[in-house]
């Protein structure tokens, strides 16, 4: 069975310690909040300025003030902060963030993030903070679809799409298998849906390396 | 006696001239200097450099200037939006040219602006077509790119409040590029909701010293509900 | 649950070892972490680098460690201080390494450590000796120095109020050197007056953010009064 | 009438225009404080940390967070604000301090500055933010004696001290005169000994150019 978007995001939320700052991206990684333990304080990091970031608000109680990277009105927490952009930026780029979540179009077997374009000539192109934080948080994990809507993997050898960073995706949470990218290349953690590591290598083209235990929760 | 607020907004965009380079504060909506920008529609001037995070965003003021044919260039890191076509449309027909910059680049770049540093080493967007043909450089083992500071002729921002020394206190999330913003311009405007007696805004809690602002006007006017400002 | 207070001083600063660079905040008596510099003299460390601003200046607790022969070397803009002199005979006795740097160029660097950057070229210094072999660059027609970034592996720095969270308000110019040099080190240890409730320091105020912050001390104390505090 | 150290202070102060903003050095440029004329509004900056620093604490009223670059107990302006090192200096080496007045050993004819250490070998060196303002402020203001003790012109033609910065001095005032560093020499502007531009350049050594006019007061 593939996890849905909200699954996924419940997985990734699972691997969140306690004390974390954390800057979860637009999309699916914006999910990974609903289902953070509710026993672990965990510090939302927004990148327009603001620690202790809360939840969406609640319709009619919206601040024009108060949103969130995706420009989404949001709340703050008790023990929030509010700095500028060249702040926000400092402490992304700094070292400081201890995880960020993003999507990606694509990540390589080095861990070769590709996540703010294709190739396409009629697009506009737009970056916003992903490159940042992606030479910047001190682990980088991606969420994504294993497959595109045409069925090709998105975690490839080399990646086709222009580059966000590279050699900074450190793990991989998607609908089908969790994946570390590791120096000797990549490792599934868990399998969700009924394939072996050897079927998965198939489908994702090249060799996986397993490390799935048997005390592994298949959700 | 100091006292840099103005009148009303066309005066507060008084000097700015076909040509020149203007960042605009806000990271989508908030902080976004909207009465400024509608004076500086208003004004006429074309030829313009917009340095603004989401430049293009959706039918909002500087999506008119765009639509007004009013600048040559946008400096941005993320021109895209959803529901904005304005945008879109001149820069696939080529009537717009983008300098598209990571978010982070951008602040720390107008950052060094005010702060006299002639460039820096940053490692965003090594290995990537934003830093293409850009200088690199190893240190600690670690790759790295230099970037340069972005000036600005003006710089249009939104506060909150501010005194009639120009010091300047922000709301939430719309302090965004202000206070980087006002410190990169030759000539700092600001619109701020209220002004206040000067010693109103405690010296410990100032975000932008009035040192960063030539003049400001009040609009009187406070946003805390989006539909308001909408 | 997070809650960055320790009990004590001694606790605050364990984990710092021989050789270990230490930046220490304050600029001269204001901002400077009394309590936690007792302990690393407890503590009994050697062969340190410390980096503040005016180490050495007269009698103080920083002046102690250097006294107690704790310290192999000092970076800073201001060593010279009317009253003392166990600096001054340690440098001039070979004792101590001296890297003097131009104050803003301090901040600077131990600003970029936090931020991530590789190094910056600045004016400060351009032709004189303290930017001797240097690199340098022409930059729009003006000489740069290039800078390389200050870490450390432990920042003792002192605020005003923290929660439990670690963020941090400072007082008047006992601010100085605290903010950059939380966000520089590997580990950063505060010294604050007093702790309160999470929610009481209003977000807007707060100026280090808990997350540069590792561990603090509540000393329950707050100077208003030199006199106090000699 | 040479000046005493408080006239020179005084007639710097004249100079300051309402608006200003102002970084003065320790020592004589400390006094100019003093003789800002009450009808202009001049706010003083300084580097650990503040705009609208005040004068000197009373006796018994010092706040022993609150001092200036010398470490002198002081008090704060209304409309004062506060802001920590990398900030402070981001605002002297960006261009933004109107007007620095700074003590020197010695001033070359260039402009170039030499005020932080002696050739002397015993001494300790400490350079503060000296050379920062020198590289950054938009006018920088020299006050000091015009001779050294032993009666060698502290205006010179080449410093042989260590330079704080080159061709940074706009203007210099001294107890016998006041001198503007312009692309073709040193100018004299006022001249308040009983000497005559010829008598000056004989005593400081190299031709200085004369823009005294009779208008000039004689204080």
């Amino acid at each position: 069975m593939r996890l849905s978007r909200h699954q996924i995001a419940a997985r990734v939320a699972k691997d969140i310690p306690d004390g974390a700052y954390v800057n979860l991206g637009i999309g699916v990684p914006t999910l990974v909040a609903d289902y953070l333990p509710e026993d672990r304080e965990i510090i939302l990091h927004t990148e327009n300025g603001m620690l202790g970031m809360g939840g969406a608000a609640l319709p009619g109680q919206e601040d024009a003030d108060l949103t969130n990277a995706g420009k989404v009105y949001v709340t703050e927490e008790i023990g929030a902060s509010y700095f500028h952009h060249a702040d926000s930026f400092a402490m992304m780029r700094g070292g400081h963030i201890d995880f960020c979540v993003m999507g990606a179009y694509q990540v390589s077997a080095r861990g070769d993030l590709a996540n703010w374009r294709t190739n396409s000539t009629t697009s506009i192109p737009g970056v916003g903070g992903a490159m940042d934080l992606a030479a910047g948080a001190k682990h980088v994990y991606v969420v994504m679809d294993l497959f595109s809507k045409t069925g090709e993997s998105k975690l490839v050898q080399n990646c086709s799409y222009p580059l966000t960073g590279a050699e900074c995706v450190e793990r991989i949470y998607t609908d089908v298998a969790v994946f570390d990218v590791i120096p000797a290349g990549v490792r599934i953690l868990e399998i969700f849906d009924d394939l072996d590591a050897g079927q998965l290598s198939t489908l994702v083209g090249f060799t996986l390396i397993d490390a799935t235990t048997s005390a592994t929760v298949r959700n | 006696m100091i006292d840099k607020e103005v009148h009303d907004a066309g005066e507060a965009v008084s000097g700015i001239e076909n040509g020149a380079t203007i960042m605009i504060g806000g990271f989508g909506p908030p902080g976004q200097p909207v009465a400024l920008i509608e004076a500086l529609l208003n004004r006429g001037v074309s030829d313009l450099v917009v340095i603004n995070n989401n430049a293009g965003a959706g039918g909002d003021a500087i999506s008119r200037l765009f639509g007004a044919g009013r600048v040559r260039k946008v400096i941005c890191s993320f021109p895209k939006a959803i529901g904005s076509t304005v945008f879109d449309e001149l820069f696939l027909a080529g009537k717009i040219e983008l300098e598209l910059v990571p978010q982070g680049n951008l602040a720390e770049r107008i950052r060094a602006a005010g702060a006299g540093i002639g460039g820096f080493f940053t490692k965003t967007g090594y290995g990537t077509e934003l830093a293409a043909d850009k200088e690199v450089r190893l240190i600690d083992g670690e790759h790295y790119v230099f970037e340069t500071p972005l000036h600005a002729d003006f710089a249009l921002i939104r506060a909150s409040r501010a005194d009639r020394w120009g010091n300047l206190v922000y709301r939430k999330t719309a302090r965004n590029f202000g206070p980087v913003m006002a410190a990169a311009a030759k000539v700092t405007i600001a619109e701020v909701d209220h002004v206040v007696a000067l010693g109103e805004l405690d010296p410990e809690i100032i975000v932008t010293p009035g040192i960063y602002v030539d003049r400001f006007i009040s609009t009187g006017y406070a946003p805390t509900n989006p539909k308001v400002t909408s």
